[in-house]
């Protein structure tokens, strides 16, 4: 298993490091080429999306190990499109009871073939307040999960009308508002929005560490080229000191990407406490480490040309998105409690 | 009468300044701003330039014969308080003509050179700066812009980067290489170049804001009239110096006090909505953390400003400014930091050009980086602190 | 005045860079000689402990600015003793309305004349809860100042039997237990309690800030001659810029303390913002200086003979007392919304 | 039986150490270690290195020729997992005994020398280290303590600092200076010194936290026998290469699973006191984060040792030890910070000797410099990770 991940992660990695060059990445946000729908369309053609889906439904059967590798590598390229949204969608409604309902079936299809991609509330229960909400997701996406009453999760159809581009920050993904007195809801997923926060925290904290690494090689390639007062900057000591506990930091985030990966499944605590906290630990790791990327590049960090501000403005909405951290935080210290209460061993590492 | 004729009684002057912004300037001009563009916010803030001119409140700092009035530092800051307190327009555009620009033909130019451009400036001429090079950054002095004599003209060829505000700028003052001879500092020429001189093409960088305050600019046989160079040919760098210390602390000062009322507008209006973030122990003791620190910096540079006007010697004030720069614009970015994480997502909305009159979330922070790297990173700053504040070996 | 407090604070310099050598203070530490009694002598002759008393009551008449330059040169060097607590406590006294009492008279006038110290309550409120208390102070103090009902504080006399001395982490303060049952209330001081409570925050604020900038002015010294790899270890900019930040940080500290010196007397919101929360963030800073100079003198730092842990453990030390900066923030915080509701400019500096 | 002779058997050896910790060692132990002095406390982890060892669980993974049973990773494992779970005493004092020792003689001595000394070795004897010296610091190879030959004896004359449990040891592993020749790392002999030969003093260090688990050596004429030698003459930094790179990671992983049972512990008793740092949101979500980041700690140690068995490079397992020092030492003193914190006042209270089973305030945070310091200082990884790590240039 282990190999065959480390095959297929190699496998999107080529891909990427192909298709999403800097020079491509920044094209895409200045509008000059659609960059997402081609890696929508090869992601399609390669099975991606369904990386995590159990090889019957059309998917590579890596599960949440796949969810993993897909999005370190999405994230260490700064790919842009609506993959985040779409794969944490699929795999829930995947996994829901109505994946035997024709039309969901339908949808899943067109997911996994690349014609449709899915949205998801981007902070996860803003909703049930009524009026609108922000999705993490294209306009042209199909359906959206929302949370609904409870611990369920609602699919609902968006209307052309009712879909508005909201304008954000980071350029390489797009956030839609929706109101959704005028949404559809499709189907109700009865009890599956733990579930469903444990994946979003999981491809959150993934496509996170993977900018965090993408960001940090970038910037020591750089620091190791440019020169200043007639050396490399990658000479002077306190930026290189610098460079290294980002370094260890940014492989710190992996390991708590794979400490999530290995506690999602289930409904004991532990399926609650790490998949959040992996969250919250990684993208505040990831958030300073690319804040300090954009500074070690001295000027031309300032500019939009050079590529770590993508990063940073990418990983800090992730850091905004499902939830906030501080609120994660607590939630995870409710599990934790009720873990160490009932005798539970949530800290044992396989 | 002008409202700096009143400038003897300070609580006067104070609550004229005060009234007069409140009549002179639209309330409602930052909202204009935030869906204007980055030139119609020049036009605005040179508008606003005239109508302080108008007041005396232009240039007030600037000795008599140069169309100033030789404005105390107590004044100065009465000024630079109330415009912060309105949240008026800041006059980003005019830095250099307001700063470096009498910081240096002052000491350095010629009676000539003063006459001819010192009264336009006061009366809102744009100036920029053309110092740094792609192949320089913090290493300013080995610069390599090329200027060849020819008669009465300087030829030039090469590059500048970095040059704030020279889209919108009529002058430049621009360091030249005139000779290669000797160490790095000692072939360096300080010149004036009009903007719309032949061969100089200006090209903005865009920046991750989505603004472009700065600017490359390429110059292919430019030529300038030697009349133009300031100081003697090969001593620009001492000029350079007058030009980069000079002082900036009523700046410091300014954003200190503007970021004074944005945090606390912030936290009034979380008051009165009843923010939940007032509810948390961890965000609302960070934001008193931040607002503590704010209050240190503003005193530290308030004993700047005093010191400077007391004589301090440069070399002590220079290090004070490099402390302050350091403090001040890492503050600037742990408060952007705060906001994102209390706004959410809702914090990573773009709106269009933001005047920075109130804390948004990722429009701060992003901001924050033209405060830790432009004007001499943060990194430099902590070099000269270590080496003439405490006595550290060059490494 | 402002050079007034100069002087005074450079006299007061001048005799503790005498006494309090390095070797001195280790030498007190390891049990070799006396020199908090001796400091103690001479802060008699030389008026120290009044420093903020009006004349009239045997004063410097220097008030809450030069309770802050005492406190900040006892901290840069170190200094041994029960000045903190005798001094913040004696302000207290001499404030009251028990002047006139002819018991604390003579109390306040031993004091002042080096022949008594006192002693506070470390934590201010813990003995509320009824039991034993910890103070800040020597075994011999006269009297105590501990925390009353409401506002009020309360001055015990200290019975030899109910006090135990309390082995700590900083070896140059004493900090004593008491079973209160056992402690004779002489006078209770109405509604004092919140001009103490700014009171020894500005102290705690003024010895760490002093402390912070003597461990660093050390440590920068040490970094100059200590050599590795063939230079001066203050040549390699990874801890150049450490250094760097430090200063910065060291200078903000005693603006904080100022804040404080200002914003003490009255009843306004400000006298409860400010003092409470230098306090809280100078001791904060100051820890982190501290900390990161034991780190920066290597091997050595982790010996007993160098000084920089001396501090390290008085700054955490002061840290720990009055109330967890937790709290602190969190009662500046009621202080400062009630100024802004009231429309009180408390952010106005002079 | 001995509970090693079970080791085919993974739950089986589990549960046998298990059982046997619980029998054979006295429950009370940290209790009369806190009241008894660090000399004492010496005793007793000599006691205990020999009840392991009367199960074969002293030096297991030693070799089967020189007293191991050559006991693989996962074993290795069990036995730190069920010592660091009982909270067992740690061997301290046998630490280069257990690992450098075996590292260095088993590549590099010989077969005189390993029949000599690791059997006594494996049974218990300590050994210390004299490798710093007080001018040289983290630039170990600039040593200058100077052995200079007579006849079958080295004559020995200089200082050694830093010399970890060396009151208590027998033999010495030294490096000293044989040839001022060529570069510094090319004169440096290893040798063998018994630690009652005449000449040598050791003066112990007091540390920071009270103790002094470390001492200087002051050497005057003191006579090894060249047969004592290591290696060859001025071969010695390669031998010492050995010494330092023997393989840490089963320490820091044992020091990683006491630290999560001590957290553990504490957010136990936390909860059941119902503890007011638990109600603050600061407070709680800090303790979360630090507990998460242990968590990653954890797993990076086992992927190290995975590497490390499976045959990764010493180059990489060297800088992936460097970045699990760095981060592990400093996760350890970010622990004892927000301990001293929650503590309070309280937490100023000096102990008598402590031996690191419970979270203990000042105590866990003063110790935690031991961590960041020892073992090469975090910045000399901070060194290592930028250049071999990232491939650097060296300043």
């Amino acid at each position: 298993m282990d190999l065959e991940l480390a095959e297929v992660r190699e496998s999107i990695a080529i891909v990427l490091e192909e298709q999403c060059t800097s020079l491509a990445i920044h094209a895409y946000v200045d509008g000059h080429n659609r960059l997402n729908a081609e890696l929508q369309r090869q992601a399609a053609e390669l099975g991606w999306l369904a990386i995590a889906l159990p090889e019957e439904q059309g998917g590579i059967g890596l599960g949440a190990a796949g969810m993993a590798i897909l999005h370190l590598e999405l994230g260490r390229a700064c790919a842009p499109g609506a993959f985040l949204a779409t794969s944490v969608a699929l795999e829930i409604l995947a996994r829901g009871p109505v994946a035997d309902d024709e039309g969901v079936a339908k949808l899943i299809a067109d997911v996994i073939g690349g014609t449709a991609t899915l949205a998801v509330e981007a902070r996860v229960g803003a909703s049930l307040a009524g009026g609108s909400t922000w999705l993490l997701g294209e306009a042209s996406a199909a359906a959206a999960l929302i949370a609904g009453e409870g611990e369920d999760l609602v699919l609902v159809g968006i209307a052309d009308g009712a879909i508005e581009q909201v304008s954000i920050w980071d350029e390489t993904r797009s956030m839609i508002s929706t109101d959704l007195s005028a949404a559809a809801p499709i189907i109700t997923l009865v009890g599956m929005r733990p579930l469903f926060e444990g994946l979003f925290a999981l491809a959150l904290a993934a496509d996170s560490a993977g900018a965090a690494r993408g960001v940090l090689d970038r910037t020591v390639a750089y620091m190791k080229e440019r020169e200043q007062f007639g050396r490399a900057i990658a000479a002077f000591q306190a930026l290189k000191h610098r460079a290294a506990d980002h370094a260890v930091h940014a492989i710190i985030c992996e390991h708590l990407v794979w400490q999530a990966v290995e506690n999602l499944e289930g409904n004991g605590p532990e399926s609650r406490l790490w998949p959040l906290m992996a969250k919250a630990n990684v993208t505040e790791k990831a958030s300073k480490i690319s804040t300090d990327c954009v500074q070690l590049h001295g000027g031309v960090g300032y500019t939009r040309e050079y590529d770590p501000h993508l990063f940073l403005k990418r990983i800090r909405l992730n850091e905004a998105m499902l939830a906030a951290n501080t609120a994660l935080r607590d939630r995870a210290n409710v599990a934790l409690a009720e873990a160490v209460r009932n005798g539970a061993d949530v800290l044992e590492v396989a | 009468m002008m409202i700096i004729e009143q400038k003897n009684d300070a609580s006067v002057f104070r609550s004229a300044i005060r009234d007069w912004i409140k009549e002179a300037l639209p309330n409602d001009w930052d909202a204009l701003a935030e869906r204007g563009t980055e030139d119609d916010h020049v036009e605005f803030q040179r508008w606003w330039f005239g109508e302080r001119a108008k007041q005396g409140l232009a240039v007030p700092h600037w000795p008599v014969e140069f169309g100033g009035v030789g404005l105390g530092l107590a004044e100065q800051m009465i000024v630079a308080d109330e415009m912060a307190r309105a949240q008026a327009p800041m006059l980003d555009v005019h830095t250099v003509t307001l700063n470096h620009l009498p910081g240096t033909l002052i000491p350095c130019g010629n009676k000539e050179q003063q006459q001819k451009y010192l009264p336009p400036a006061s009366r809102g001429t744009v100036w920029c700066q053309g110092f740094s090079e792609p192949g320089a950054g913090s290493d300013l002095a080995s610069l390599r812009c090329r200027a060849v004599r020819d008669g009465d003209h300087y030829v030039i060829n090469g590059q500048k980067i970095w040059s704030s505000m020279s889209r919108y700028a009529e002058h430049c003052i621009l360091l030249v290489r005139t000779s290669t001879e000797g160490t790095k500092h000692a072939g360096i020429s300080f010149l004036i170049m009009d903007m719309d001189t032949p061969g100089l093409e200006v090209r903005p960088i865009k920046q991750i804001d989505g603004q472009a305050e700065f600017s490359e600019l390429f110059l292919t046989d430019v030529r300038i009239p030697v009349a133009n160079r300031v100081g003697e040919e090969n001593d620009g760098w001492r000029v350079a110096q007058a030009t980069l210390s000079s002082e900036r602390g009523l700046l410091a000062f300014e954003a200190g006090e503007r970021s004074r009322h944005t945090m606390e507008a912030f936290y009034r209006s979380a008051l009165d909505a009843k923010a939940s973030w007032l509810e948390d122990d961890e965000l609302r003791r960070e934001f008193l953390t931040l607002l503590t620190d704010m209050q240190a910096s503003r005193r530290f540079i308030r004993k700047l400003l005093k010191d400077h006007e007391e004589g301090a010697p440069p070399a002590v004030t220079a290090i004070a400014s490099s402390q302050i720069k350091l403090f001040q614009t890492t503050l600037f970015q742990r408060i952007g930091d705060l906001i994102v994480r209390i706004e959410g997502v809702e914090g990573h909305f773009r709106r269009g050009f933001t005047p920075r009159r109130r804390l948004t979330g990722m429009t701060d922070f992003i901001n924050s980086f033209g405060w830790t790297i432009s004007g001499g990173t943060n990194e430099i700053m902590r070099n000269l602190i270590a080496e003439r504040g405490l006595g550290m070996p060059r490494g």
